[in-house]
Order: C-alpha cells, then sequence, then structure tokens
C-alpha cells in the first residue's frame, strides 16, 4: 500500500441512514421538538395575528398601504428632495428616511474621527490630556443618550436670537435658529467641477496605487500628495474656470422672521449630530484605545529598531494589526449610531421615525406605520453589517 | 591579565551608594516634567488644557454655587427667572424632588418606594459579591423582587392599595431595568442554547428573534408595545402600560444577552461538552451542572456592561409617556411657575444616573481584571 | 383588575371600584401631577366629578397619562374608562375610531402667539416664520391647510413633547408657536412677562374639546355627558361648593331636581339620587373649575361662558 | 483487511464472551474517509491498546465506541447493546463504558470530590452519601484521597488525569477507554498515571487504550492494534507487533516512535 | 571607575577602529538607578557577550545603543556618531545596528519575506526585487528559505528567531545587538539559533550579545562584560572570566548560572 495507488475506498461516501419511527430515535425526537416549537411559536403568531384582524374589523380601522400615494398634510423643515405637504405620505416618509441616513452618515464619520482622536489622547503621555479624555469617555459612557440629547438641544435653544446672531465673520451666523453660512447659487459649472473633484479623488487612489508600483520596482519613494493635491483641488478649479468661473455666493440675509438663503444647519439636526457623536465617540474611543494596545509594545520596538519612521510604524505595522481587532466592535458601534439616529422624535429632528409616527398616528395605521420603521432599519442594519464584514474580510485576508 | 581586568571600586564595595537621579528626574517635579512638560507640544498642551480645565471650572462653580439659589419661597419663581444664565435655581430640585424620585406615588405612602429604591441597591450589592454567587442568589432576587411587589402594589399587611399608574420615577427605572434583566436573562438561556442547537428549525427561530430585534432601535419596539400591543389582544383583554413597556424591554434585552451568552457557550472547551455527554449525562443535566455555570461565570462582566446599557435604555419609555426617572424630571417643569429650569433638572437626574451606572461600570471593570488574574493563574 | 368591556362601563367601574380615566401626561391647567405628585387640573376634575358621581367619592379615580398618539388605542382596549384628555371632536374621529365623544367641555381653537417684540400684528404676516407645533395632532393639520389657503410659507418646528416645544418657542428657537388657544394663554401666563407675548386675534380652527368614551356603550356616556351638564346648570342655577347643602332647600324645582331631591333623576342615569350633591360637593361648579384652574393661567370664558352669558355653554334641562 | 470477522475473534482470548464488536465500520467527516471497514471484536477483561500514526483514526475509533462520534455505516455492538440512534440503548451504553481523555476534562467550577459524585447521583441516581463513599474509595484506588476538597485548578496534570479516572470508574463502568491519557503530561507526571492504569488492568478491567508508550502496551496489553488511515493494518501480542512487524507501515512507525523517544 | 576612555580603548583589540564606545552612561528609570557609569568599548568586529543576573541592566544597556531607552548622563558614540535628541542621527544609527530581541517581535500580519523586505523597501529604498533577492539570500543563511511565504505564527520558535535575525541582517548592519535571543526557546530550537548566531560571529560582524549561554561565550566571544546593579563590575576574556573570576559577585553568579544548567 503505497502512497501512489489510488485506494479505490477511499472515493466512497457516506451513506444516508433510513429514519425509523420510533421515539427513542434522536432524529425522530429532534423532528417532534422541532415541530412542537415551531407550532407553538405559530400559533401564537397565528392567534395575534388572528385577534389584529378581528381587532381591526371591530374598530374599523383600515388596513394596507394605501394610504402611501395619499396626500400627507405634514410640514417638514429639512428636506433634501423637494417636499411640500401636498407630496403623498411615501414622499414624506422618503424625505424622513433621507434625514435619518443624513445623521447616521455624517454620525458615523465625526464620531469615528472624534473617537479615534479620543482614543488616542488616552494613550497619551501627557497626563492631564490622557486623565481628561479617561473622564470624558467615562461620563458620557454613564448618562443616557437620551438625556443627553434633550441637554444638549436645551443649550442651543440658550443661543441668541436670529436679531442677535453671533456673527463672527461675513455670511456666517449662529443663532437659535441654528448655523447659517454662505453658500454658492449651484449652476451647472459647479456640477462639473464636483464631477471633477469625484474623479481628482479616484485618480489620486489609483496614481498612488501607480506611484506604489513604481517605487516597489525602482526603490524610489514618489511623493503622493502634491499631485493628490493637484488633482483633487486643481483639476475642479480648472474645469470651474473654463466653465466661465460661475460665483454668486447666496449670502445668509436677516429678512422678516429669519435668515433667508445661505445654507443652514438646524438646532435639531445639530443636537442630534452633536449628542450621537459625542456619545458614540466615548465607545469607539474605547475601542481605538484596546485596539492600539492590542498590539504588543515589542511590535513598535522591532519596527522602530528596523529604522522605520514613527509614520511609517503607524501605517505599516501597527494599523493593520489594530484594525483586525477593531473593525468587528466598531461594526455594532456604526449599527448602534444608525438605531440611536431614532431618538431624533424627542427633539424634533424629523428623521423615518418621526415622520412613520405622525403618519400612522393621522392615518390610524399603526400596524404598517411600525412595519415600515422596522423594514428600514433592518435594512439599513443589514447593508451595515455586510458592508463591514466583507470589510472586515478583506482586511483579515491581508492578515493571512 | 589584570591589564584587562576593571578593578572599579564598585567592585571592591558591591553596596556602593547609588547616586541619586539627576532632580528633574525624581519627585513631583520629576512626575510633572515626565508627564506634563516633556517636549514643547507636550507642554502646549497641558497649558491650553489647563487654562480651559480651569475657566470651565470657575464657570460652573460660579454657575452652579456662588449664584445659585437654592430654595425659593411657595413658588415664588421670579428670582430665580431674573438669575437666568448667570445662576442655576436649584429651587427647582428642592420643590419637586420627591416627585423626580417618585412621580405620582401618594405622596404620604413614598416611604414605600424608598425602600424600593434600597432594596434594589441591596440587591446589587448582594449580588455583586462573589460569595454570593450560588444557587441561593436566585432565591435572595425571587424574595426581594416579591417584596418590592408587595411594598409596591400593597393591599395586604395594612398597606393600601396604590395602583401601578401611580408608580414613578426612579423606581420606576429601577424596575425595569431589574425585572427586565431577571426575565430576560432565562429568555436569553434559551435562545443562546438554541441558537447553537443542532435542530435547524429552533436554530432559526432564535436566530431570527435576535437578528430582528437586533436590527430595530429600541424604541420602535417601545413604539409597537403602546400602540400595536392592544391591537394583537383578544377584544376586552388589556395589558397595562407599563407591563408593555416591561415585555419590550425584555424582548429586547433577551436579544442581546442572548448574543452575550452565546460568547460564554463557545468559549468553552469542547471537551467539556464530551466529557459529560461520556458520563452519560442528559443534555438538560450537562446544560444545567456542566455548561451554563461556567459559560455564565466567564460572561459576568459583558454582562454587567449589558446591564449598564439597560438602566440607561430605559429612559425611553420617556417615548411612550411612562413617569420613569427622565420623564418624571421633565414632567416636574411642565407647571407653569417652574418652566424653563431644564438644565437644572437634567443635570440631577444625570447625576443620579451617572452614580448607578458608574458604580457598576467601575465593579464590572474590578470583575474583570480579577477574573482575568484568577484565569492567568 | 376587571377590564371593561364595550357594552358595560358602569358596572366594570363598579366592579373595579374606581373609575380610570385617561388624562394628558402633563399639560398645566387641564392636567398635571403637582410636586406631591397629585393630578390637578380642569380636565382631571372632570375625572374626579365622574368619580364622584359613580361612587359619592372623588378620590375613587385612577389618572393614566395618554399621549396623543396612544389615547385612543387605550380606551378602545379598555385601559382606560374614558379620555378627559383635551381631544379634538372630530366627525372621523367619532366614526372611525371606536369612540363617542359625549360633551365639549371646553370651546377651543387654534391660534398663534409669537414675541409682541417681533411687531406681528395679525397671522397673515407671519410669512417666513418658523412654528413650533406638535405633531399628530389636528393643530399640525389645521396649520397646513391654513397656510396653504393663505399662501403663506413657514418652517415647522415639529415636537412631540410638549415641555420641548414650549421651551423651543420661548427660547426663540420658533417665531410663533401655535396651539389651542387655551394653551397658549397659558403659556403665555407662564412667562416672566405676559406682555412680552402675544396672542394674535385670528383664531384658525374650530377645537371643540370633548369627553370620550368607548363606543357603543350609551349608559355610560349619559353618565359623563350628564356630569358635564349638571356642572354648568349648577353655575347657572348658582349652586357651589360651598353652598350645595344650603341649596338643598332652595325652592326652585329645577335645582330640586338637580340635587335629587326629587324627580329620581339620578335612578334614571343608573346612580344614586343624591349624584349630583357629592360631585359638587367634590370639585364644585363649571364656573368654580374654571377659575380654579383656568383663570390663574390666564384664560378668559369667552365662548366657554354660559348661553345666559353669550356663551357656548349650554345645559338641556334637568327633568 | 482479509481476515474475516470470525478470524479476528478467534485471535482474542476465546473464554470471555465479547465485550465490544465493530464489524466493518465506516466512518466519514464531510467527505473524508476517517474510518474503513474496520472491524474488531474485544474480549471481556481483554486490554486493548491502539497505536498508529497521527490522523490514523484512532481517536475517532474510540469515540465511536461510546458514540460520541456517530459511525455511518457497520455496526458496533458494546456489551450486547448494538449503538443506533436509539437514545435509550446510548443511555445504556454511557453507563457501561468509562472514557479518559488527553486533555482531563475535569469540570473547573466543581471539588475532585463532586465531579467524581455528579454522574453517580444523576445518572446512576445514588444517595449523594453512598457516591461519596464510592467516590472516596476510587480517590484513594488512585491515591488522591486527600485532594478531595480541592478545585481541579489546583491540582499537578498527572493529578488530574488520576481524578479523571476515578471520576470514570465512579460509574461502575464494564469498559474503559483512554485516548493518549499521557500525551499531556510531563515525563515525571506520566509515570504515575500509568501505574494507576496498570493496576486497574491487574484488576481484570476491560480497557481499549490510545497510548504510544510502548512500555506500557509491553507490559499489560493482551493485544495491540495499529492504525494507519483509517485502517487497522496490523494486530497482535505486543511481542508479535513489536519484534517481527509484518508490514512496512508498521516497520516505519515503531523506528519513528522509537527514534523520538 | 578609575580608568579613562583610553584604557578601556587599549583592552579592545587595538587595530580596529572603535564601533561603539560608551562613556560614563547613567540612566535612570523614576528614581531607580538602573546604569551608573557604564564605560565601555567596542571594537570594529568585536564580539562581545554580556551576562549579569537579571536586573542588573544588561537589556538597558544594549537598548540605550540603538536608542530604545535614553540614557541621561554621559555619551554613546555609535560608527562616529553621537547619540542625541537629533532626529537624522537617530536615523543613521539605527540603519547601522540591527537588534534581535528575546521575543522575536516578527510582524504577524506580514509574510516571513515581507516581515524581511519591510526595511529595505521602506528605510533603505531598495526596489522591491531587489529586497527580495537579498532577503532570499538571508533566509537561505539562516536555513528556512522554504518558508519565505508562510506567516511566522505557522513557524516554530526557534526558526521564528532565525527569521528575525535575517530580518536584522537584511538591513546590512555594522552592529547587531542580541538581548537574550535564545531564552524563550526550547532546547533543540536554541541550537539551531545558536549556530546561526556562531555562523554570523565567524563572518566578522560586529556582535554584542546578552545570553547566559556560557557554550557560545567560550566559542566565539572575544570579551565577556559582567553586569550587576547597572554597572560592569567585570570584563575579560571568556577564559579569565569563568575559570579565574576576580569579584565574588562574578563567582557567585558562575555558581548559580552553573547550578542552573
Ligand atoms: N470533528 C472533525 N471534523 C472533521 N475532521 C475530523 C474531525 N475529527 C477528526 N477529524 C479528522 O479525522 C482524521 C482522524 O482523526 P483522529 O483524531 O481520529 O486521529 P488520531 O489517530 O487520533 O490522531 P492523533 O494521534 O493526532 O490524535 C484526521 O484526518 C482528522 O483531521
Ligand atoms: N521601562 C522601565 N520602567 C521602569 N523600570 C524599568 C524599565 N525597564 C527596566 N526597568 C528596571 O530596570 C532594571 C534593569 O532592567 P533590565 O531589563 O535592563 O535588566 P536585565 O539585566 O536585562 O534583566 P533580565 O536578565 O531579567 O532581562 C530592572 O530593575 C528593571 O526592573
Ligand atoms: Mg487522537
Ligand atoms: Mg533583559
Amino acid at each position: 500500500m503505497s502512497d501512489s495507488t489510488i485506494d479505490p475506498r477511499s472515493l466512497r461516501t457516506p451513506p444516508r441512514r433510513p429514519l425509523r419511527l420510533s421515539w427513542s430515535d434522536e432524529r425522530v425526537r429532534g423532528i417532534v421538538w422541532q415541530v412542537l416549537v415551531v407550532g407553538l411559536v405559530g400559533s401564537i403568531v397565528w392567534w395575534l395575528w388572528s385577534n389584529t384582524v378581528h381587532n381591526l374589523e371591530v374598530r374599523r380601522i383600515a388596513t394596507g398601504f394605501g394610504f402611501l400615494t395619499r396626500e400627507a398634510g405634514l410640514p417638514i423643515a429639512e428636506h433634501v428632495i423637494d417636499y411640500s405637504p401636498t407630496d403623498t405620505y411615501f414622499r414624506a416618509l422618503m424625505v424622513g428616511l433621507l434625514n435619518t441616513l443624513k445623521v447616521a452618515i455624517v454620525g458615523i464619520i465625526l464620531a469615528t474621527i472624534l473617537g479615534t482622536l479620543i482614543g488616542i489622547a488616552r494613550l497619551s503621555k501627557n497626563w492631564l490630556l490622557a486623565k481628561l479624555a479617561a473622564v470624558y469617555v467615562e461620563v458620557i459612557r454613564d448618562l443616557p443618550l437620551l438625556l443627553q440629547l434633550l441637554f444638549w438641544y436645551a443649550i442651543l435653544q440658550g443661543l441668541p436670537g436670529p436679531r442677535q446672531a453671533i456673527h463672527p465673520m461675513e455670511g456666517v451666523f449662529l443663532s437659535n435658529r441654528g448655523l447659517k453660512l454662505p453658500w454658492i447659487e449651484w449652476q451647472d459649472g459647479h456640477s462639473y467641477a464636483l464631477l471633477m473633484l469625484i474623479l481628482g479623488a479616484v485618480a489620486t487612489w489609483l496614481y498612488r496605487r501607480q506611484a506604489l508600483a513604481r517605487q516597489m520596482r525602482d526603490g524610489r519613494p514618489r511623493p503622493v500628495w502634491p499631485v493628490g493635491l493637484g488633482l483633487t483641488l486643481g483639476l475642479p478649479l480648472v474645469v470651474w474656470a473654463a466653465a466661465g468661473a460661475p460665483w454668486t455666493v447666496d449670502w445668509p440675509a436677516l429678512r422678516g422672521f429669519n435668515f433667508q438663503g445661505g445654507l443652514n444647519v438646524s438646532p435639531e439636526y445639530f443636537a442630534l449630530l452633536l449628542g450621537l457623536v459625542l456619545y458614540t465617540a466615548g465607545f469607539i474611543a474605547e475601542i481605538v484605545r484596546a485596539g492600539i494596545q492590542a498590539v504588543a509594545l515589542g511590535q513598535w520596538e522591532a519596527a522602530q529598531a528596523l529604522g522605520l519612521r514613527s509614520g511609517q510604524v503607524l501605517k505599516l505595522i501597527v494599523l493593520p494589526q489594530a484594525l483586525r481587532v477593531i473593525i468587528p466592535p466598531m461594526t455594532s458601534q456604526y449599527l448602534n449610531i444608525t438605531k440611536n439616529s431614532s431618538l431624533a422624535v424627542a427633539i424634533g429632528y424629523q428623521d423615518i421615525v418621526s415622520i412613520a409616527n405622525t403618519t400612522l398616528n393621522q392615518t390610524g395605521q399603526a400596524i404598517e406605520g411600525i412595519a415600515i420603521i422596522m423594514l428600514v432599519y433592518l435594512t439599513i442594519s443589514l447593508s451595515i453589517s455586510l458592508f463591514m464584514n466583507w470589510y472586515n474580510a478583506r482586511i483579515a485576508l491581508v492578515e493571512r | 591579565m589584570s591589564d584587562l581586568t576593571l578593578n572599579t571600586p564598585a567592585a571592591a564595595s558591591p553596596e556602593a551608594v547609588s547616586r541619586s537621579a539627576p532632580l528633574s528626574q525624581v519627585g513631583l517635579l520629576g512626575w510633572a516634567r515626565a508627564n506634563l512638560f516633556s517636549g514643547w507640544l507636550n507642554t502646549a498642551v497641558t497649558l491650553v488644557l489647563a487654562y480651559l480645565l480651569i475657566r470651565w471650572i470657575v464657570g460652573f462653580a460660579e454657575w452652579g454655587i456662588v449664584n445659585a439659589i437654592w430654595s425659593v419661597p411657595d413658588n415664588q419663581t421670579q428670582a430665580c427667572r431674573d438669575l437666568k444664565g448667570t445662576g442655576a435655581c436649584w429651587a427647582v430640585i428642592a420643590e419637586k424632588h420627591r416627585f423626580i424620585l417618585f412621580g405620582t406615588y401618594p405622596f404620604e405612602e413614598h416611604w414605600r418606594p424608598a425602600l424600593c429604591v434600597l432594596l434594589f441597591i441591596g440587591l446589587y450589592v448582594v449580588s455583586a459579591m462573589r460569595r454570593f454567587w450560588r444557587p441561593v442568589l436566585g432565591l435572595i432576587w425571587a424574595v426581594v423582587l416579591t417584596l418590592i411587589g408587595v411594598l409596591m402594589w400593597g393591599g395586604v399587611a395594612g398597606l393600601s392599595y396604590v395602583p401601578q399608574e401611580r408608580w414613578g420615577g426612579l423606581v420606576i427605572t429601577l424596575i425595569l431595568a431589574t425585572f427586565g434583566l431577571a426575565f430576560a436573562f432565562p429568555l436569553a438561556i434559551l435562545v443562546a442554547l438554541g441558537r447553537r442547537s443542532k435542530l435547524p428549525a429552533i436554530k432559526a427561530l432564535c436566530v431570527l428573534y435576535v437578528e430582528l430585534i437586533r436590527g430595530v432601535p429600541l424604541i420602535s419596539l417601545l413604539f409597537m408595545a403602546s400602540v400595536m400591543f392592544p391591537l394583537f389582544l383578544p377584544e376586552g383583554m388589556n395589558i397595562d402600560k407599563l407591563l408593555r413597556a416591561q415585555i419590550a424591554i425584555i424582548l429586547f434585552a433577551g436579544a442581546y444577552l442572548a448574543e452575550v451568552v452565546r460568547g460564554g457557550l463557545q468559549a468553552l472547551p469542547k471537551g467539556q461538552y464530551e466529557a459529560a455527554d461520556a458520563l452519560g449525562l442528559s443534555y438538560w443535566q450537562k446544560t444545567g451542572f456542566i455548561i451554563l455555570p461556567q459559560a455564565l461565570r466567564m460572561v459576568i462582566p459583558p454582562l454587567v456592561n449589558t446591564f449598564i446599557g439597560f438602566f440607561k435604555d430605559t429612559s425611553l419609555v420617556l417615548i411612550i409617556g411612562i413617569f420613569d426617572l427622565l420623564t418624571a424630571g421633565k414632567t416636574a417643569i411642565i407647571e407653569p411657575a417652574w418652566q424653563g429650569f431644564g438644565i437644572e433638572v437634567y443635570i440631577t437626574v444625570g447625576a443620579i444616573y451617572f452614580v448607578f451606572c458608574f458604580a457598576m461600570s467601575k465593579y464590572s471593570q474590578n470583575l474583570e481584571a480579577e477574573l482575568n488574574r484568577h484565569r492567568r493563574r | 383588575q376587571a377590564p371593561a368591556g364595550a357594552a358595560n362601563t358602569l358596572d366594570a367601574v363598579r366592579a373595579r371600584g374606581s373609575l380610570i380615566c385617561g388624562v394628558n401626561t402633563g399639560l398645566a391647567g387641564f392636567a398635571q401631577p403637582d410636586s406631591q405628585g397629585v393630578w390637578r387640573g380642569f380636565d382631571a376634575d372632570y375625572c374626579r366629578a365622574v368619580a364622584a358621581a359613580i361612587f359619592g367619592d372623588p378620590n375613587k379615580v385612577r389618572f393614566v397619562p395618554t399621549t396623543a398618539q396612544v389615547r385612543f388605542t387605550a380606551l378602545q382596549s379598555g385601559e382606560v374608562d374614558m379620555l378627559a384628555r383635551n381631544t379634538t371632536w372630530t366627525l372621523s374621529r367619532d366614526t372611525s375610531l371606536g369612540l363617542d365623544f359625549t360633551a365639549t367641555n371646553f370651546y377651543d381653537g387654534q391660534g398663534f402667539m409669537v414675541k409682541a417684540s417681533a411687531g406681528v400684528k395679525s397671522a397673515k404676516e407671519l410669512e417666513g416664520a418658523t412654528i413650533c407645533v406638535q405633531p399628530g395632532t389636528t393643530t399640525e393639520q389645521n396649520l397646513t391647510d391654513w397656510a396653504r389657503a393663505n399662501r403663506i410659507r413657514f418652517t415647522p418646528v415639529v415636537i412631540e413633547r410638549l415641555e420641548e416645544l414650549l421651551s423651543a418657542y420661548v427660547s426663540g428657537r420658533c417665531d410663533a408657536y401655535t396651539t389651542d388657544v387655551s394653551g397658549l394663554a397659558a403659556t403665555r401666563s407662564a412667562q416672566q412677562r405676559p406682555a412680552d407675548h402675544l396672542i394674535l386675534p385670528d383664531i384658525i380652527s374650530k377645537e371643540p374639546l370633548a369627553l370620550g368614551v368607548r363606543q357603543g356603550d350609551a349608559r355610560f356616556a349619559d353618565i359623563t355627558r350628564w356630569v358635564h351638564f349638571l356642572l354648568l346648570s349648577a353655575e347657572e342655577f348658582g349652586i357651589t361648593q360651598a353652598n350645595v347643602d344650603q341649596m338643598a332647600n332652595d325652592p326652585r324645582p329645577e335645582v330640586q331636581r338637580i340635587l335629587g331631591k326629587n324627580g329620581g333623576l339620578g335612578e334614571m342615569l343608573g346612580l344614586q339620587n343624591g349624584w349630583a350633591v357629592n360631585v359638587l360637593k367634590a370639585v364644585g361648579n363649571y364656573g368654580e373649575l374654571f377659575q380654579r384652574h383656568l383663570v390663574p393661567l390666564g384664560i378668559q370664558r369667552g365662548p366657554n361662558a354660559l348661553w345666559t352669558q353669550g356663551g357656548l355653554q349650554f345645559s338641556p334641562p334637568f327633568r | 483487511m482479509s481476515e474475516t470477522l470470525e478470524q479476528i475473534a478467534s485471535a482474542a482470548r476465546t473464554d470471555a464472551p465479547p465485550a465490544i464488536l465493530l464489524d466493518k465500520v465506516n466512518k466519514w467527516f464531510g467527505a473524508l474517509h476517517v474510518l474503513r471497514d474496520v472491524s474488531l471484536n474485544v474480549a471481556l477483561g481483554e486490554r486493548l491498546v491502539v497505536c498508529g500514526p497521527s490522523g490514523s483514526g484512532k481517536s475517532t475509533m474510540i469515540r465511536c465506541i461510546n458514540r460520541l462520534e456517530t459511525h455511518q455505516e457497520g455496526r458496533i455492538v458494546v456489551n450486547g447493546i448494538e449503538l443506533s440512534d436509539d437514545v435509550k440503548a446510548l443511555d445504556d451504553i454511557r453507563r457501561e463504558v468509562g472514557m479518559v481523555f488527553q486533555s482531563f476534562n475535569l469540570f473547573p467550577h466543581l471539588t475532585i470530590l463532586e465531579n467524581c459524585t455528579l454522574a453517580p447521583i444523576w445518572v446512576r441516581r445514588m444517595p449523594k452519601a453512598q457516591a461519596e463513599e464510592l467516590a472516596m474509595e476510587y480517590l484513594t484506588r488512585v491515591r488522591i484521597p486527600e485532594q478531595a476538597k480541592k478545585y481541579p485548578g489546583q491540582l499537578s496534570g498527572g493529578q488530574q488525569q488520576r481524578v479523571a479516572i476515578a471520576r470514570a470508574l465512579c460509574m461502575k463502568p464494564k469498559i474503559m477507554l483512554f485516548d493518549e491519557p499521557t500525551s499531556a503530561l510531563d515525563p515525571e507526571m506520566i509515570k504515575e498515571v500509568l501505574d494507576t492504569m496498570v493496576s486497574l488492568a491487574e484488576d481484570g478491567m476491560t480497557m481499549i487504550c490510545v497510548t504510544h508508550e510502548m512500555g506500557f502496551a509491553r507490559q499489560v496489553a493482551d493485544r495491540v492494534v495499529f492504525m494507519d488511515r483509517g485502517e487497522i493494518v496490523e494486530m497482535g501480542t505486543p511481542a508479535q507487533m513489536f519484534e517481527s512487524p509484518q508490514t512496512e507501515r508498521l516497520k516505519l512507525f515503531l523506528s519513528q516512535i522509537l527514534r523520538g523517544h
């Protein structure tokens, strides 16, 4: 029996065992158990369902999603897409969804940045900085988010009115109506420039890859940032100039009750964002700190002993290892920030929950309203999970 | 040979007096130099932070202590209003603290919820002590929770009956969190076991439950409990609002705790399962005597952290109008005379939450360190 | 606690020994717990009045705070026996939400309040303003209807909880605050300097705030309705909390009937004949209620004056 | 393998009834074929040592005997009961078969005594006092009665493994399975565990032991089984196997084993 | 210390320029005085073994040489460059000095080959192909070229330490520092690492090696330095030191070392 001869039996595959109908057969028991449990859960669900159907009938509550096409008649202050109260409930809900995404995405980005900074500060050699960061983390994590949101909202309301607005520079006004910034009047030229900005970013990324590959070939490192800067800033500028350099600034100005024109960041949005970012940053800081500490001191020393600069140590040695530890808990924080954005309802930011809530209140169709909320969050949660898992797998691939 | 040997004074007298470090190295000065002023960047950071910190502390002390008003005669809040922005009006707390703590519970009976709060705290302290980590702890919980129920409801032993809708304040927060945990825990264990079951349908059910609940915000569950739940029940049957919120919190906590417990189950070496099988223990014997005792012990620190989370999350019942600590605080300032003193109330309510959460989180950190030390040994 | 079925609320209430009354989670003047946790206010006293009518004891009532969203569900599902919770009587609510409105205990209308410093004299001048409003109520819909009709653009600030909404207005987050005029008046009087705030003359809607009971329970509906009428009639005939005992000797036949001296009206309602005395002793007449809870907030009788004084509050005869 | 079952049986002591019978047992892990037509007959009171290179299926075979793994083809009969999906039979078999693992697998949250009394109390439904008496008896047998109140973490590896043996014995099994009981131990400790096993063997316990301790095999084994790639390649008395191995595979294996030590 | 620098220098091989010079170096950790007036002169091509009891400051000394720790008093000159806060000088020194740690400190997320080419590519700016060629050369030198594509976690301790040596060598340092390179290894692995170091020493690499392997010291060291409590207590050829130690402290230390083995 040598290695080379193929043993014909090795080609055999496992047979299936027949099922015996006997209570003492493990598999029979398994099936019975499952039928029992599923049956129990199923009948509870059916019972609830039939109650619901009956109740809906008795109380003459309409069902179905027909209301989505009806006129909503509810005013929404902030909308990314055009909206007026004469639009349908569907559109109102879309506006709510976009508002949720607006706060979640910006929140995730800012919380990541702030959390990382605080996490690093906790490891700082400066005692005062490290201690302050530690106190911050402890306090933030031990107070309910809702309380923090209410607190920030109350603070923001303490800002002066539009007439006494804080006016640090031309066109910038901070008042209890929010933060007003000058904004350019959008024209085609700007769209082209924006397009160029995106293209420039992509090109920079490509260039960086190219530069790295070339460095691998001849050893000479090529500075990426001047080219990147040229591509991301210069290119849009040139295009913008070529389009006739359209430049009409929409300056916010006090007219009537309020500022007109310009870009507005409302206090509701700002309070929600502030609360979410400060709260989540406390958790992210701990994750980042743990991630960095998970990289043994010896790794730093070995890298330094090889002559790597501290930036290189960070980029080539520490981050790749720390990220492996950081990504999974970070994913759940991103999910949390998204779910927590639903607290908007308490401080008057009109997110999906707020609008679905008003909708179900006006139409009386509670089941549909709640179903919409849950569906939206499940979809978002699932997407974030999938993306982060994919990214995690990619990083893990680098690892081994 | 002798020219190669170093004939050092140290060699002659092994107990050579060690030279003390340069002054800049030791003592307070050395510490400050090393930790606060090493390098110009460090120094700058220290100075800026110290300046901001002192300014903030001084400002807060001025507002909160120096300029503050501590009490006013019967609802004459004009003095407070005149001071707005420059000084705190702690009079609102002096006037409303019992409402914030106990909500609409009958005024003369406030000793009952107060006693309950103490009982809860005692329960936490006892549960925190490792020498009580025995089955008897379950009994203690059952007894104390029953006692709390009796105290709150009354109707027996000469206590007057207090219906549930009158309960409020801190005690509601503690009830929602503690009962939530007490009931979610067994549920979580079942779900965690189910998720590791070999039976596909049961596993699928458990996965579905956990992922569904974890995918949606708690407030959507609370909304569901408050507006949809009554539709689920047969006509004429209804469940009290607090109970509905409690059920929502239990379902929510159950899913999160199940994941924590599952972590413990997974961390247990396979050999433990096999050894139990080889001894002929049945599934439930194996689970009860071998698996759970070890798995649960392992997950106590994350369990405490999850509990802190629920404790904070109970504040969301504000949204469905249950008078927990935060809602009571907010309702306290509806009365026209006291409108507009939100910051003071939020700070007070925040301090109460903080005391509870901070104690628990410190405890969990110590426990974690201790258990790790134990494990390493 | 026995749940109350659709048709026998009174029996259920009697069996339980207390009336469960749905009130606002906190609205100054109408329903709001005081520092000792006791529910105070106009609506709260209506609850007490009904309890006094049924049991002779105004304390046999349990208050259940309900948010705008859950109030109807709470009534439908039997969680509460009745609503005394500033709820506008509309056709669609009356027909499709499984409840009956029994009596309008407060006539209201939606208005606006602005800071006097804004220099606004009429709601028509609110073009471009930021307006604070509570979501999911008739208020919000009235506002949009009115704005559309008058071609006024506005920015809404939509906050569910009243405390936040109020502080948003007071702090200047909004230029105007819209809700029922009673609410506006209450808010105004609570301000540091009430004169700094102006309630605009425009009333953009009719808001009859009514008591509600479950649909199809005519008997219980009658009780709540006639408790309201009792309070009105008592005011009309000058029966007050203080003088109700002396008034028993009042010779006017209608007073005699009201106070149960003769006519057996209480039994017709399924109550005791002394029900009216109990109610009036417990809370006083409509005018007293108003005086106690609403006048301190700066709310005038206005349409809520008795018909004899040119108002809308009118009680059918007790006979 | 060309022997028939009868031949295998005849190789065993003929005067005792069969304790374990494996008849053309096959097992797969997914597509991996780890036991191939394994047939084996162990008489009551027989001591069998199983050896073979890593991954040859030794552990899998003895784990199939008390059904920690399920086989997919062939028959396994233990003490007259055939292994099947029948739960009742399984309970009976596990009562008759004690097992000792490479990594001890003591329950760390229970004292030594509780480790030993757990199964007697809950599976054999013995009164606690009686179970403790029994446990102390076996703990004395493995020479650590004084450790009864300690926890496993406080014992050395050798002591832990002896507790594991005592724990298995407390169920009064007819058959003991050992899966490399000494391979996780330091040399000094190996000896104390092997001594315990020798004394067990001398008492006439039926044993199947996966081990590479050739000295032990020589001293107590009635038969040695050599496995490779899921098959039983050779089987015989220790003397036959070690002094005159028949197959190349066994020769190679023995040379490696001996070089390693 | 009474000798002047010149005397110390003369003690070393006189024909080679000095590679490392320590002049009255002092270091404190807080109030703890861990290096006390340490003076030392290492010639180019010299092999120095440092020994001494635990906590005597051996590691601290060699970590000061490539400035993983900063000293607070005295001068350290490496390859003609004085250590200071100057970043440029630091870069130059680290390029000339390779270091091997007790716990290997390989980068677990990079393959063996990537571990070795990392510094040549990023510090020496070598083209990748060339760096890989170089790395393979040194990996062959330490006799593990076939592991190049694996990750550190898949290697044994001895192999990992050899990779660490190859990684340091890839920077073509003039000086190699070893901090107890074999103390975390099993006996068989110690030998393979020491063999690698011996072959390095034979090639004339300047080496400072903290080790307690007396056999190694005898075989390759030009000089042995004995440290205790932060001081250099004795210094001499291996023969002098081991056969006729002058101080009580060294005698005591040697007796302990030899007893331990
Ligand atoms: N649970 C399992 N899932 C998949 N394959 C397995 C499993 N357990 C064992 N195997 C595989 O089955 C084969 C036989 O394993 P087994 O443990 O029986 O070998 P062994 O002879 O006991 O080896 P060792 O001496 O290393 O313990 C091996 O190839 C192993 O990788
Ligand atoms: N980072 C540090 N902070 C404070 N003290 C330290 C630090 N590193 C080392 N020490 C102390 O300095 C002294 C010298 O340590 P060093 O590591 O140099 O000794 P060593 O001779 O290498 O010992 P070993 O043989 O155990 O490695 C010891 O007392 C040690 O505790
Ligand atoms: Mg094995
Ligand atoms: Mg050292």
